[in-house]
């Protein structure tokens, strides 16, 4: 054969593997910036995105928390966002429950699962891992810009003429399927949403196909899967569950915007009658929805609050300087809840009509789920036990965190028994619960891993005395909010109430006004967090390349922040698990995975 | 120099003057060729029983009936029979320029006691009428054109103090019903005609005003017993006479 | 500051647990016969869970105050036990735990789900719709009438669709706005929706059930306490849904009898 | 805590380039050189995109799950559901499917034995990839029709709950099928430009043969169930 021939294979062979990855480094400010196929530029864009999307989620619940606690008072200016929505800036039922909904939809969508896992994955798994890139980057730049579309098509639903959907986050068939008879919004502000969440699950699989072939096939040499950090770990666990949930979510977002649009009856019954009108729709079933949904809905959960606890465990070992008392327990723990949390979804619909029996079996694992939990939880506070901890913002945070998480944990023995569900089931207590367990959580989870990273991604230290003060007002403040979220549960203070005109429940509106309160200065202390984030990110101290002692792969990159293709022209080779804190016969008191020095561990000596 | 002012002083002065007659003439002659169709509408039979409305669900709404219960009303009938909230308009007849012209003034649409009050409202096609409350609890109005009416339907709540809504309708429409879903009881018409109309008082009596003189078919509508119509001819400046009766279930 | 940090977060779980422990806020006293059970069950999760909570947040408290800050010459150490003495003790404390309460919860869930209302429990019928409950009696001939959804018309207070022109069943049945039943007598109470999902909560009486469009569900029940108490909706059914309620009054037999005579009257 | 005695450089590990690597112990797949750049011997790791296929078909399968389940409780749900006929093109539809992947696979065969430099002529073996395209167009083509016939019959998409699944599972499978189109696309102009890599022609091949299997189980659901 001639020579061209052979180069042609040779071409063939060189181009085959991980060439994907191999991506020059971008001179345009569009392709740097915008349409950028670098993991770490994705990941700062799925922040911005996150950022944005929380400032607004938490303005709404700002406004209904108001409302709540002084229901027809005027709101100055509210007539702004809404003329018919706030006549006269009064708060109407409508509004406030589209207000609801948004919040819900924006924070469990688009700050939950972007920040944590979409923005702090898609900067650091590659790098934990060793790799240049993800494998797929076009597949990467198109995660975001989907979900960015996703974003805008949520909000767009603020200005269709009836507003945005008032179904709240779990769009229950019939009100959702109804169209406007079912109420303002239930018409175009359903369809948008819909539409919203099946681009987001569009972005999302994308994302997480990304991140299982990163983990898998893109470590480099010497990382074995049980070097990862905890934090690729939970990110890699958290896409498997990704990659499933989603994949159930998109069909039945399809199936709603049919019964919309197409005047199918996927989810409406026969015999609907609405405004004395018989609804055109015939044979749906409602609780197939709610058993689509849910399926989706309870993983959802553990992937908001699982990167968590990966980011939280990387953040405290840097900072107890000695690692958990046991990696395998906590991944495995961290399995195990991904895999439970299929198993479990029938515990939101005890009372939903359900087979009285299929409650009882979905009790069992939900009730079995603690375990794994406690398990991660008990591993903590074991490590911490003899550790050398450094308080600093970000570890203060992650200590935040797994009291936040023990807080709204124990809830969850409540909930998931059905007996006692007949009293608490959709009352304070669930919102308590979930907003403790996943909402705050996952909050301080993320803040921690931003005091932790933003000088690996900034090259900047963040402001400590900030951070602090940011830490304290967060810590309590949450506590002061949510705490009686349970009381109010216990006493059947029923949720998604726009105004408390129930008797029994008017002598409950003196804890709301205090939590309202409560909220307004927890809400206002983010604000430090705002502004320590824009300042540190150009007058922060210059940070230097390991400013934690950290041993994970993050902080052996040549340059703060890391080169484009991460690791200059030579790709780490590692030595090491990934938390070697306190090694005995170790000149210094960690050892980095890339450090080729020769030590025994304090089990083995 | 000085009779040249006072001249045109003059002129001015008799120009404004004989303006203002004119104009003021004019009018007088207008409203001469104008009449209106008088009449009352009766319920031949017994009033139909009309049951009474359970508030208990809301509270403040049963405080406000507590010392007369409030009662549908479907078919209100007066002393000596006259039926109260039948609409009178002219169905036929009408010159273009006539049934174009809108009235100025806006009717209310008030919602008290958790009743719509007037429980029938009539409104001509483009006429600016409120929605207000007089209620310390929420309501939530929703008018249901029907479909193809060209009227757009619209559902909005108005928490106690707030604003009244101000709109129109773009259609003729017989009548489009009025619903609050938070207090299911409520209900009540908005009826759309085109040109003069007229709705009865307590004792069946109406007056539809500025009717140019012509021959029309005038309709009389209720919500329960349907339409009536009769051949009604106005003479310039006079009031015709118009009786309805509608026959009991 | 770690210390202070312990301090903080030892005094909020203290406090969280004060208005429990005082019963602040509480469930509101049961009125129903099943009730009992549940109440058990509440308070036994209720003390296992707080004792988790404070052993948990006080461990965690006083760890953060013995092992912060970097004590030179001191090398880190690990817990005595190791790991596998916390994976056993997750599961023994937890599973033992879980099952305990699984156990006694199907107890709970089973009387009042796994019984067989008694064929002389009084039927009563609730109709759900935005935004308000109607209730209906089945009247002397003791059948309700059959439901025509092309019928309703809300504007002539025909909330169930009856067709009391020529339905036999339909004529007697009494519809009403507010729900009485005698005290002591079992409920059966079938629950209908017309249109989306709500739900039926008394909290006094335990019972709290969703409608399900287009699937007609039962839950039988018997209040033993005289009173008005008050029934909500749990589930969101669209701009009205915090003022859907209605109100349930226990009476005596004959204040009931009284009552439903009323109520006849009226129709 | 396991040991953290440092792994020395294996240099005696090495393989033959041409077998394939294993996925096993992620570590320990790469031969280091003297100098430990790594980057010149990469491609004997798998390449992610075999990997990645596996992924995007679990995530595929998990739709169709969920899809399959809602019918199933559709169609318990209510007294409605009315059996339908399926149109005759579908069973021609699903010969041409099966054919399709046939002739993928005899494609596969040429461009490997083309990669491999193993082979008698200079051209690139596109012919069989043009003709399973076309194969792929004419299913495509092919469900529309049946929808025709449908529509013939007077079923619409919101006719009855039986002619609303036939529509969006063929659908959103006729959807996927175009993507897998697209693929084929791509590995074709690579193949013409030399840059084609082999693992994405065997993730494409692996996407396609399984639509064809997704394809005869719908087909089986939809004969079963409608």
């Amino acid at each position: 054969m001639n020579e061209n021939i052979s180069r042609e294979v040779r071409a063939m062979h060189d181009m085959s593997g991980h060439a994907a990855a191999v991506h020059h480094a971008p001179t345009s400010f569009i392709r740097k910036h915008v349409f950028s196929l670098d993991h770490k530029v994705i990941g700062k864009q799925y922040y911005g995105l996150a950022l944005a999307a929380v400032i607004i989620g938490m303005v709404l619940s700002w406004l209904m928390r108001i409302h709540l606690a002084w229901t027809n008072a005027a709101i100055p200016g509210l007539h702004l966002m809404s003329t018919s929505g706030a006549p006269g800036d009064v708060m109407t039922p409508e509004f406030y429950l589209q207000l609801m909904t948004m919040h819900a939809t924006i924070m469990v969508f688009f700050v939950l699962t972007t920040a944590p896992f979409a923005a702090f994955g898609n900067y650091f798994l590659p790098i934990q891992v060793g790799a240049e890139d993800m494998p797929f980057p076009h597949f990467n730049m198109m995660s975001f810009w989907v979900t960015f579309v996703g974003f805008l098509v949520l909000m767009a639903s603020f200005f269709v003429s009836e507003g945005p959907t008032l179904g709240g986050w779990t769009q229950y068939a019939p009100l959702s399927a109804l169209g406007s008879a079912g109420g303002p919004g239930e018409g175009m502000g359903v369809v948008l949403w819909a539409a919203s969440i099946a681009i987001f699950c569009v972005g999302q699989l994308l994302g997480s196909l990304n991140f299982i072939t990163t983990t898998l096939d893109m470590r480099t040499r010497g990382m074995s899967l049980w070097r990862l950090p905890l934090s690729a770990w939970s990110w890699f666990i958290t896409s498997c569950m990704g990659l499933t949930a989603f994949a159930v979510l998109m069909p039945a977002c399809i199936l709603l915007i049919l019964d919309h649009v197409a005047g199918t009856s996927f989810f409406v019954p026969s015999n609907v009658v609405i405004n004395d009108q018989l609804q055109p729709h015939s044979g749906g079933s409602t609780l197939l929805w709610q058993h689509l949904f849910w399926f989706f809905g309870h993983p959802e959960v553990y992937i908001a609050i699982v990167p968590g606890m990966g980011i939280v465990s990387h953040v405290l070992i840097t900072n107890m300087r000695k690692p958990m008392l046991s990696h395998r327990v906590l991944v495995y723990s961290m399995g195990a809840l991904a895999v439970l949390s299929y198993m479990v979804y029938g515990h939101h619909m005890f009372l939903s009509g359900m087979n009285p029996v299929s409650s009882l079996v979905f009790s069992f694992p939900t009730l079995v789920i603690t375990i794994p939990s406690t398990m991660v939880v008990l591993i903590w506070l074991g490590s911490l036990y003899g550790a050398k901890i450094r308080i600093n913002t970000a570890s203060l945070f992650a200590l935040g965190f797994i009291s936040m998480f023990i807080s709204g944990g124990v809830s969850g023995f409540f909930l998931a028994q059905p007996s006692i569900d007949i009293m608490l089931h959709a009352t304070y207590f669930v919102v308590g619960h979930f907003h403790m367990v996943m909402g705050v959580a996952a909050m301080f989870g993320i803040f921690a891993g931003t005091y932790f990273w933003f000088p690996k991604m900034y090259g900047r230290m963040m402001n400590e005395t900030l951070g602090k003060a940011h830490f304290w007002l967060s810590f309590v403040g949450t506590y002061a909010i949510f705490m009686p979220f349970h009381y109010l549960g216990l006493a059947g203070n029923v949720r998604r109430y726009q105004a408390f005109v129930v008797e029994y429940m008017q002598p409950l509106i003196p804890v709301h006004r205090f939590i309202t309160i409560a909220a307004l200065f927890t809400g206002a202390a983010q604000l430090i967090f705002l502004y320590n984030l824009i300042y540190s990110r150009f007058k922060g101290e210059p940070a230097k390349d390991n400013p934690w002692q950290a041993t994970s792969l993050e902080w052996s990159t040549p340059t703060t922040p890391p080169p484009h293709n991460n690791f200059g022209d030579k790709l780490p080779v590692v030595y090491h698990d990934p938390y070697q804190y306190g090694v005995q016969g170790s000149a210094g008191d960690y050892i980095m995975q890339t450090s080729p020095e020769k030590v025994t561990t304090p089990d083995e000596a | 120099m000085k009779t040249w002012y006072k001249r045109t002083c003059a002129i001015l002065s008799a120009l404004v003057v004989s303006a203002v007659l004119v104009a003021v003439v004019g009018e007088q002659v207008k409203a001469a060729g104008e009449g209106s169709i008088t009449g009352t509408v009766k319920l031949n039979g017994t009033a139909p029983h009309m049951k009474g409305i359970d508030m208990s669900k809301d509270p403040y709404c049963v405080a406000q009936h507590k010392d007369s219960p409030a009662k549908l009303e479907n078919v209100v009938v007066g002393s000596g029979g006259g039926i109260q909230n039948v609409v009178l308009y002219l169905s036929e007849g009408l010159p273009a320029n006539a049934a174009s012209a809108v009235p100025s003034q806006e009717p209310t649409f008030d919602q008290k006691g958790c009743l719509y009050a007037p429980h029938v409202m009539a409104v001509d096609v483009d006429q600016k009428f409120k929605v207000s409350t007089s209620d310390q609890t929420t309501h939530n109005i929703h008018p249901l054109p029907a479909t193809g009416s060209g009227n757009i339907g619209w559902n909005k709540s108005q928490p106690p103090g707030a604003p009244p809504i101000e709109t129109t309708w773009k259609n003729p429409e017989i009548a489009i019903p009025v619903k609050c879903n938070i207090h299911p009881w409520m209900h009540g018409w908005h009826v759309v005609v085109k040109g003069p109309y007229a709705i009865t008082d307590e004792n069946g009596n109406f007056t539809i005003k500025n009717v140019p003189a012509g021959s029309y078919t005038v309709t009389a509508w209720q919500e329960e017993y349907g339409t009536q119509t009769a051949k009604v001819t106005v003479a310039g400046g006079q009031a015709a006479k118009a009786d309805f009766t509608f026959k009991a279930k | 500051m770690a210390r202070f940090f312990a301090v903080t977060i030892f005094v909020i779980a203290i406090l969280s647990a004060i208005p429990i422990v005082r019963h602040t806020w509480w469930m509101a006293p049961d009125i129903s016969t099943h009730g009992g059970p549940i109440d058990e069950q509440m308070v036994d999760t209720m003390w296992e869970a707080g004792i988790s909570f404070l052993a948990s947040q006080i461990l965690l408290a006083w760890f953060i105050w013995r092992f912060s800050g970097d004590r030179p010459g001191e090398k880190t150490k690990n817990f005595p036990g190791g790991a596998k003495t916390v994976v056993w003790a997750a599961f023994l404390l937890v599973g033992t735990e879980v099952l305990a309460l699984g156990v006694f919860g199907v107890k709970a869930w089973a009387n009042v789900y796994f019984t067989p209302p008694a064929a002389n429990a009084m039927p009563v019928q609730v109709q759900a719709g935005q935004f308000a409950f109607y209730f209906r009696y089945p009247g002397p001939d003791g059948t309700f009438g059959a439901l025509h959804p092309e019928m309703i018309s809300e504007s002539n207070e025909n909330f169930f669709g009856l067709d009391t022109a020529n339905d036999a069943d339909a004529k007697d049945d009494i519809v009403t706005a507010e729900m009485a039943i005698p005290v002591n007598r079992e409920i059966h109470l079938l629950m209908h929706s017309k249109d989306v999902g709500h739900s039926f909560f008394v909290p006094e009486l335990r019972v709290q059930q969703d409608f399900v469009p287009g699937l007609d569900l039962s839950v039988h029940f018997t209040a033993t306490k005289i009173g008005r108490y008050e029934i909500v909706c749990t589930q969101l059914c669209g701009l009205g849904h915090y003022n859907m309620k209605a109100y349930l009054s226990v009476m005596s037999q004959q204040d009931y009898d009284g009552w439903l005579k009323k109520q006849a009257a009226l129709q | 805590m396991a040991t953290t005695v440092p792994e020395p450089p294996r240099m005696e590990e090495q393989r033959d380039p041409s077998r394939r690597a294993s996925n096993g112990n992620g570590g320990w797949r790469n031969v280091v050189p003297a100098d430990g750049n790594l980057r010149a011997l990469k491609d004997y790791s798998p390449p992610p995109a075999s990997t990645g296929i596996w992924v995007v078909l679990a995530s595929i399968t998990m739709s169709f799950l969920a899809f399959t389940s809602a019918l199933v409780v559709r169609q318990g749900s209510a007294a409605d559901w009315r059996h339908l006929s399926l149109p005759w093109v579908l069973y021609l539809n699903t010969a041409v499917l099966v054919a399709s992947s046939v002739t993928l696979e005899l494609a596969r065969r040429e461009v490997r034995a083309f990669m491999g430099g193993l082979r008698t002529q200079t051209a690139r073996p596109t012919r069989w990839l043009y003709i399973t395209l076309f194969l792929g167009l004419f299913f495509v083509a092919g469900q529309y029709v049946a929808w025709l016939q449908l529509r013939a019959q007077g079923l619409y998409l919101a006719t009855n709950p039986n002619s609303s699944f036939f529509y969006v599972l063929t659908a959103v499978h006729a959807l996927h099928v175009t993507g897998g189109l697209g693929g084929l696309v791509r590995v074709i102009h690579r193949l013409n430009k030399s840059i084609l890599k082999k693992s994405s022609l065997d993730a494409t091949s692996t996407y396609w043969h399984f639509m064809g299997g997704l394809w005869i189980y719908l087909l089986l659901l939809l004969w079963i169930k409608l």
